[in-house]
């Protein structure tokens, strides 16, 4: 196919058109002047991210591209197949929800990126991360997947070295970031080895059509599952997500959460719904048990995180852990031929995916807002800024209702689904699913009573409160275009929320999921399983409930109106100093302290008594600090037994000549008695 | 949407602010007769919100429109939870059935508002609280969720309107092991969400065990007022939800003036009762330490789990 | 066209005789340099000329074109630009037996030229072992204790190496002589391989590649190649690793094509998967640990070549020009990071990790490219290692080569920790004075851009040269099919 | 050449190479050592022209010449210079124990034996029963490198490595072309040329030429 024939097909010529607006962004973000840098390369990247938003949206709703070849120096031979990028409407899917994060991320970079965020590099790396992000779910081989795929990883690592030499924990974070990136890089490396050696081609129609089973379709799975999960920051392999998403600039962080983390989602989904369809049935317990475990884990860390950005990385972990739960609910239940709740499960995950993309972005670019303008992501250290920050107060706190799934935002809808397949699984004949749907019922209750927790949190000790510091007093509203990315990113998570119906309607194209249609014009009902949900009119109701009570509330303000006070109630006498003030440590305390063993809390209570009597004390320190678990079992021995073996392998090259002879000697031998053999 | 489900929750809203004063005022004059004490009058509450409402309430420097809005969110957060629980008729809304995923979360927000208004005026108490409060939500939530889930798995709805009638219908079910479980999960439940003994006493000031009244320290005249009312209102609506699923006789299944009546009725004599049996229990319970209640919690959950499993298995 | 081959044999020995003459001339350092181009040059052309009309002999078929030799001197050529070009030192770092030093790399590189052009594998082994020498003086020539120590293992070490593949070949030679008159000539070998004789054919083909793979660094003979790579001077480590190793591991995919034609694939796997995984597990173990910036360079040629070693194991024309490939891309990616080193020591003084700080902030120059290099040997697209190592892996899980890969890649991700931690270590990190940095590095004047100018080609290069279906695909399939074709 | 004096040449010459190559193992004296050495390439260039005229190749007597003249004569010379020049005559010490070192070569020597016959096939002519010779030296004198501490032994033991070579090479295919045999043999003679170089340059720069000392240069 030729470049002249793209244009006659949207699907082709968006995927050029990304690929050109990348390459344009990279040249502008080089040789642009430093004070129109932000505005030419951000807005360069947001087009293209609009660019992938239609395309994603056309291959979506079932525009098929005739596909776009990628040219390689390599011989096209076997088991080599020619690397096509043509987005099936899944991929479309994650490419226009990859295409409408970059757009928001990079639209509030052109007012936040500063320093070496908005250097030539920082912009060139934003470029060619967000292109490569956006062209991994149009692969239709491994290996364009593979290359997509490292374009990604490449260019976020380069961004997240941005402020490294303001900050020491990024060179550490990055080492994390990278070296997980590789290990699930080498995984799928691995897995789609194996099925491409089982099918004698890398193009996915190929490994599909040869529907592969038995050792080879388990090893694959388990080979890329695990590829993808650590893309995805799943629990055990999440370590790189609360190091990588504080480190990096905040756009950054944002399009990493919202949006670099579902490739390993749409991975999952390819796999297990497109390469390897029907495995067996304990695939999707594993899928299961990996998402209930990351979304019970990382909503118990987020918790008690006191860092923002920290506290929102662990809530991408729990995030990512309910979709795939989700996902794994959904094969489940295929397996066991309910296919009409299961098509219910498969849109909740995508309804979840969709909607944390869109509550994610805004929260990790009010988080970005909050640390321009007060240079803190340490919540003990805000407060306040409710009053200071009033677009980024309201816009973060519409991200946290999304977070915390309650109405009308897009996470209440994508749980509810959730919920609404657990609760109709029909259970009764099989006891396995007995037993799996209500603990994984339950702990998605529990991750979302946490998650609950975990938000009111942020937003009551960051937003609310008197600043705790000065830095926090200072703080000033966020420029035009990150309050517009902030915005923007607020109306699609209301109004995902408010017109689940279509949204809906048009995710279940992307699994082929029946029993979904619409209601009232925007509401959702699930035939298959009999329920309806119907935001707007519950919001009609909720208004024709508030606004009497509000106009109730009006008159008796006019007759009574609202009197200052110096203060409200000072325990009797006044208020001393903010430090008085509950912050995001002791909010979480009681939480530490039954949640104790598994969160590897210490608590360090250091008293200073005065001279005169040691009854009377003069200075108290609380200190408390959380672990992860995961990193002190399983990573710090890890690292502490490659870093023994380095020493032991140091014993290779001790510098002796007749070491060196010797095991040329030994090969020597080796060979000639393996030839006389 | 017809214009009878329309008038049912009509009905209901006007019955529940009607009612819930009384309720409160029953249970503390229960409570009050059988500690030997004279108490208030059952009209007392009613009285207190007037007086509440009509008051100025105060504001310190550096607060938001949390302070204003917070105490008109429960309120309202209460009143839907009114119109959505199928309270005196089964009745429910075409567009917006009785779900009881939507319900709980309508809770959640209530429990939200009061929480942020916890922190919103930056007082040690509020922030105390606030925490308390929320960590008891969270842990309170699977069970919410199991227990809700064991009564839907016979009907095979997640509508409570739809719910309360399968079990009106089929009255064998109320005593099976799985209803008993879940039912009893669902009153610990109701205890923990509405700041009941042994989880929060709802007559202390003492710094170290409030909960509730830690969040509200802070807030006076008409912000009390709503605050006062939402907490009562979502008292009545969760008793009323307790009561038509464990006794589910004389709720109203059609649009018709006398059966709505006789709904009408019931609920209300069922709320009274059980508001009353709750307050005469309470009497004989000492509040529980903080860190005792997630292992009341955690029971809990046990049996809804428990209660889930049996109605996969026993049938 | 035939008379093409000659250039690059004869014109290198007439530019070392004119620096010999020339002594301490500054302009000599150029000679070399202008060798190389030549070679590139010639290589292209060759490249073209085997691609429209077949291989071309000369000297009676002791020498011979095919596409496999066009394509290697072109690897050469190219690799040695670069090298060279980037390793002209600094004027003020220039020392007075310039001349010597230039007439050695033109020998070097006439050697090496010769080893990729001789039909014969004798003639072949006689040019690897002319590098040897060549190369002694130039891993010495820094003077000093390491250089001495370094030199003398590298000879010893190497020369050992190399006479065991003499005798390989001699076996090879033996088991020929039942078709008739004993030969070495790789064409008369390889028409042939069905009537040589078997068992002397695996003997010597197991002792050739034994003894080649000593020269290509791979372990567990490897053991000269970190000692010498980190005590030469930055030209001669670029050359050594970028085309010293190249060349050794070509002598084994010739000898490997014959003894695949005539005993089957077993043997040159087992043999090259064992040494492909033993040397990334060396280079795992040793990388993690690593204190010496070199040496680290060092041992990711070794990776490398365990790479090719692996793919040279799994053969098939997927593999077989992703090896290809990969030692054009190694080539100039490594010789430029060799180059890089080399100005990292000049600039702190010093070979260890721990003295280079925060090369991104105090020299942009330095730590830029390095670390675009890093990510290079990484396997970060859009260089081209990452089509290879793809590939590679592929076509190993394809050719039946599983478990092998899945170890592979659980020591690949051991080197890729070991040497990002260490790489940035050098060029990352908080500065106390982040400003007082900033301002140390004054812009480059124009000699000193001019020397970036190699590298940023060798870098471009190896960026776009994945991608380019047109003109490498052809000469890279013609290349494979000269080796054998389709196995 | 009759068949018979052939293959008493032919064991002749094989056997004075096993012999100096044990002598090489025992020895500690390093001027004895390059003795050995000159003994071994008369011995070789002696089944090169056994080999050669059995063969009834003319071109045997030129390369026997080359061998001669290069490995009896220019590189001991080279190597008894560069000795002298450094002022060693004796090795200093061993790295393992003598007894050991001997064990060791006899086993080797067995292994030779050993590999040869299933390496050389169905081959049974008398020149191809004396491989196993050539395959000892070539063991021997890693053996040898592996072992002995000092430099000059070291290139001794190379040397005799190289000895090996060349004479299995004749003996299983009477030799390789001239241009590769020519060039084999320069390239041998320059290795040992530089070598030679840096076994002064060590002795001045070190003051010793133990190569076991040489170790700065480690992980």
């Amino acid at each position: 196919m030729t470049v002249l024939t793209v244009a006659t097909n949207l699907v082709d010529a968006g995927l050029l058109a990304q690929l050109l607006l990348g390459a344009l962004a990279v040249v502008v973000a080089v040789v642009a002047p430093a004070r129109q840098r932000n505005l030419l390369a951000g807005a360069l990247i947001v087009t293209a991210g609009i660019a992938a938003a239609v395309t994603g949206s056309a291959a979506l709703l079932g525009e098929a591209g005739t596909g776009l070849q990628v040219p390689v120096a390599l011989p096209l031979t076997a088991p080599l197949e020619p690397l096509v990028l043509a987005p099936d409407q899944l991929g479309g899917l994650f490419m226009a929800l990859a295409g409408i994060v970059v757009a928001l991320a990079a639209l509030f970079g052109i007012g936040y990126a500063n320093g070496p965020a908005a250097s030539r590099t920082g912009w060139a790396a934003f470029a060619v991360f967000a292109v490569g992000m956006q062209l991994v779910p149009a692969a239709a081989d491994a290996v364009t997947f593979l290359l997509a795929w490292e374009l990604m990883a490449g260019g976020s690592t380069v961004l997240l070295l941005a402020d490294h030499a303001t900050r020491e924990p990024v060179r550490r974070a990055t080492i994390w970031y990278a070296v997980m990136t590789h290990l699930s890089f080498l995984f799928l490396l691995a897995g789609f080895g194996v099925l491409a050696a089982a099918a004698g081609g890398t193009s996915w129609a190929t490994m599909a059509a040869a529907s592969i089973a038995g050792p080879a379709a388990t090893l694959a799975f388990v080979l890329l599952v695990a590829g993808f999960a650590t893309k995805a920051g799943l629990v055990p392999v999440h370590v790189w997500l609360p190091r990588a998403h504080p480190e990096a600039p905040s756009h950054m962080s944002a399009a990493m959460s919202a949006a670099m983390v579902k490739m390993g989602i749409y991975g999952i989904l390819l796999l297990t719904l497109r390469l390897l369809p029907g495995g067996p049935r304990w695939w999707s317990i594993v899928l299961v048990a990996l998402g209930a475990g990351s979304a019970l884990y990382g909503i118990l860390q987020a918790s008690v995180q006191a860092d923002l950005k920290k506290l929102l990385a662990y809530s991408t972990t729990e995030n990512i852990g309910l979709i795939t739960t989700a996902i794994g609910v959904g094969l489940l239940l295929r397996s066991s031929g309910q296919f009409a709740v299961a098509d219910v499960a498969l849109v909740a995950a995508l309804l979840l995916a969709v909607s944390h993309a869109a509550f994610k972005s805004v929260l990790f670019l009010g988080a970005g807002s909050v640390l321009h303008a007060t240079g803190e992501r340490d919540l003990d250290l805000l407060g306040g800024l409710a009053a200071r920050m009033p677009w980024t107060s309201v816009t973060f706190g519409v991200g946290a209702l999304g977070a915390a799934a309650l109405p009308v935002t897009s996470g209440f809808v994508a749980e509810w689904a959730l919920l609404q397949s657990l609760i109709h699984v029909d259970a009764r004949a099989d006891r396995l699913l007995a037993i799996v749907i209500p603990i994984t019922m339950g702990i998605v209750a529990l991750t979302v009573g946490l998650g609950l927790l975990t938000f009111v949190k942020a937003y009551g000790i960051g937003f609310l409160a008197r600043p705790r510091t000065p830095a926090a007093a200072q703080a000033h509203e966020a420029g035009p275009a990150m309050r517009a990315a902030m915005v923007l990113g607020a109306v699609l998570v209301v109004g995902l929320g408010l017109v689940p119906g279509p949204l809906s309607q048009a995710l279940a194209r992307a699994v082929s999921a029946g029993g979904v249609s619409t209601t009232g014009g925007a509401g959702l009902l699930l035939g298959a399983v009999d329920v309806v949900l119907n935001p707007v009119a519950l919001t009609l109701l909720t208004l024709a409930i508030l606004v009497p009570l509000v106009v109730v509330n009006a008159v008796l303000a006019r007759r009574h109106p609202r009197r200052d006070v110096d203060l409200a109630w000072g325990c009797g006498g006044e208020r001393t100093s903010p430090r008085m003030e509950y912050n995001a440590t002791s909010y979480s305390e009681p939480l530490v302290r039954v949640f104790r063993s598994s969160l590897q809390a210490t608590q360090l209570v250091d008293v200073v008594h005065h001279d005169a009597s040691p009854l009377l004390v003069e200075q108290m320190t609380y200190t408390q600090e959380t672990g992860d678990v995961i990193e002190d079992r399983l990573y710090l021995p890890a690292t502490r037994w490659a870093g023994r073996l380095g020493d032991l392998a140091r014993t290779i090259q001790n510098g002796s000549i007749h070491r060196y002879v010797g095991f040329s000697f030994a090969a020597l031998v080796l060979v000639l008695v393996l030839v006389a053999l | 949407m017809t214009i009878a489900s329309v008038a049912v929750v009509l009905i209901q809203l006007v019955l529940a602010v009607a009612v819930t004063p009384v309720l409160i005022g029953v249970m503390r004059t229960t409570r009050a007769r059988l500690e030997g004490r004279v108490g208030g009058g059952i009209m007392q509450p009613w009285r207190d919100l007037r007086k509440l409402l009509a008051k100025e309430p105060t504001r310190a420097p550096g607060s938001t429109l949390v302070l204003t809005a917070a105490p008109i969110l429960l309120v309202a957060s209460s009143l839907l939870l009114c119109a959505l629980i199928p309270l005196a008729s089964t009745l429910a809304l075409a567009s917006v059935p009785g779900d009881l995923f939507v319900v709980v979360s309508v809770l959640l927000v209530g429990t939200v508002a009061l929480a942020l208004l916890g922190l919103e005026s930056g007082s040690a108490f509020g922030g105390m609280g606030s925490s308390r409060h929320m960590v008891i939500a969270a842990l309170v939530e699977p069970t919410v969720l199991l227990s809700i889930y064991a009564l839907s798995v016979p009907a095979g709805t997640s509508a409570l309107a739809a719910i309360v009638q399968a079990r009106r219908a089929d009255p064998a079910s109320l005593l099976n092991p799985v209803s008993l479980l879940a039912i009893f999960a669902l009153v610990v439940v109701v205890i923990a969400e509405t700041g009941r003994l042994p989880v929060d006493n709802p007559s202390t000031h003492l710094e170290l065990t409030m909960i509730h009244e830690a969040m509200i320290l802070e807030s006076g005249g008409r912000d009390l007022g709503w605050l006062e009312l939402g907490s009562w209102l979502r008292l009545t609506a969760l008793l009323g939800l307790v009561a038509n699923l464990a006794l589910p006789w004389g709720i109203g299944q059609d649009a018709a003036p006398l059966t709505l009546l006789v709904g009408i009725g019931a609920i209300t004599v069922k709320v009274l009762v059980l508001g009353a049996v709750l307050a005469a229990a309470e009497v004989f319970i000492a509040k529980l330490r903080l860190f005792r209640v997630p292992e009341l919690l955690a029971g809990s959950f046990v049996l809804a789990f428990l209660s889930v499993s049996a109605s996969y298995l026993v049938f | 066209m035939a008379t093409l081959i000659w250039i690059p044999l004869i014109l290198p020995l007439l530019l070392a005789a004119v620096s010999i003459v020339a002594r301490s001339r500054s302009w000599t350092l150029w000679l070399p340099v202008s060798a190389a181009v030549v070679l590139l040059g010639v290589g292209v052309a060759l490249v073209l000329a085997v691609g429209a009309g077949g291989a071309l002999t000369t000297a009676g078929g002791l020498l011979r074109v095919d596409a496999l030799s066009a394509w290697m001197l072109t690897v050469v050529g190219s690799v040695a630009v670069v090298a060279l070009w980037g390793g002209i030192p600094h004027r003020t770092d220039r020392t007075r037996n310039i001349g010597s030093f230039a007439s050695l790399l033109c020998l070097f590189l006439a050697a090496m030229s010769l080893a990729v052009v001789a039909d014969n594998l004798g003639l072949m082994w006689v040019a690897i072992e002319l590098t040897t020498i060549t190369t002694a003086f130039l891993v010495g020539s820094r003077g000093g204790r390491g250089a001495l120590e370094a030199a003398w293992k590298y000879v010893v070490l190497g020369s050992v190496g190399v006479a065991i593949a003499f005798l390989g070949l001699v076996l090879l030679s033996a088991a020929s002589s039942g078709t008739g008159e004993p030969s070495l000539s790789w064409v008369v070998l390889l028409a042939h391989a069905g009537g040589l004789d078997p068992a002397l054919t695996r003997a010597g083909a197991a002792l050739a590649v034994l003894g080649f793979a000593t020269k290509a660094g791979l372990a567990p003979t490897h053991s000269w190649l970190p000692d010498a790579h980190s005590q030469a001077p930055a030209t001669v480590s670029g050359l050594m690793s970028g085309v010293l190793l190249s060349v050794a591991f070509y002598a084994i995919l010739r000898v490997q094509a014959i003894t695949d034609a005539a005993l089957g694939p077993e043997l040159m796997r087992v043999l090259l998967t064992t040494a492909g995984l033993l040397s990334l597990a060396v280079t795992a173990g040793l990388v993690i640990t690593q204190k010496d910036f070199k040496r680290l360079l060092a041992y990711s040629s070794i990776e490398h070549m365990g790479l090719l070693a692996l793919g040279a194991a799994a053969g098939g024309p997927l593999a077989i020009a992703a090896v290809l490939l990969h030692m054009l891309g190694h080539g100039l990616v490594k010789s430029s990071m060799f180059v890089l080193a080399g100005r990292i020591l000049g600039y702190t003084g010093s070979h260890d990790i721990a003295d280079v700080r925060n090369l991104l902030r105090r020299r942009p120059d330095l730590g830029g490219p390095f670390l675009l290099g890093t990510a290079a040997l990484l396997g970060f697209p859009p260089f081209v290692t990452f089509f290879t190592e793809v590939a590679i892996i592929i076509a190993g899980f394809q050719r039946g080569l599983g478990w092998q890969m899945v170890v592979a890649c659980g020591l690949l991700l051991v080197v890729f920790a070991g040497i990002t931690r260490n790489v940035l270590a050098m060029t990352v990190g908080a500065e106390a004075d982040p400003d007082a940095a900033r301002t140390s590095h004054a812009p480059l004047d124009l000699p000193a851009r001019f020397r970036q100018i190699p590298i940023g080609i060798a870098l471009g290069v190896s960026a776009v040269i994945g991608f380019a279906a047109w003109p490498l695909a052809t000469p890279l399939l013609a290349a494979v099919t000269a080796l054998g074709g389709a196995r | 050449m009759s068949t018979d004096l052939y293959q008493q040449l032919l064991a002749t010459t094989t056997g004075l190479l096993l012999l100096t190559a044990v002598l090489q193992v025992w020895g500690r004296s390093t001027v004895r050592a390059i003795g050995l050495l000159v003994l071994q390439g008369v011995a070789l260039a002696g089944l090169v022209l056994t080999v050669g005229l059995h063969a009834g190749e003319g071109s045997a007597v030129v390369v026997a010449g080359l061998l001669l003249v290069v490995k009896a004569v220019v590189m001991p010379w080279a190597m008894l210079r560069s000795a002298r020049l450094i002022g060693v005559t004796r090795e200093h010490s061993s790295r393992v124990n003598p007894a050991v070192e001997l064990i060791g070569a006899a086993g080797l020597t067995l292994l030779a034996y050993a590999v040869s016959g299933p390496i050389l096939g169905n081959r049974t002519d008398a020149a191809s029963q004396a491989v196993p010779v050539g395959v000892s030296l070539v063991l021997l004198g890693f053996w040898q490198l592996l072992v002995r501490g000092s430099a000059i032994t070291q290139l001794v033991g190379f040397l005799m490595l190289d000895n090996g070579i060349a004479a299995i090479s004749f003996l299983t295919s009477g030799g390789l072309p001239l241009v590769v045999e020519l060039g084999a043999t320069l390239d041998v003679l320059l290795v040992v040329l530089i070598l030679g170089v840096l076994v002064v340059r060590m002795q001045a720069e070190l003051g010793h030429i133990d190569i076991s000392e040489l170790r700065e240069l480690r992980d």
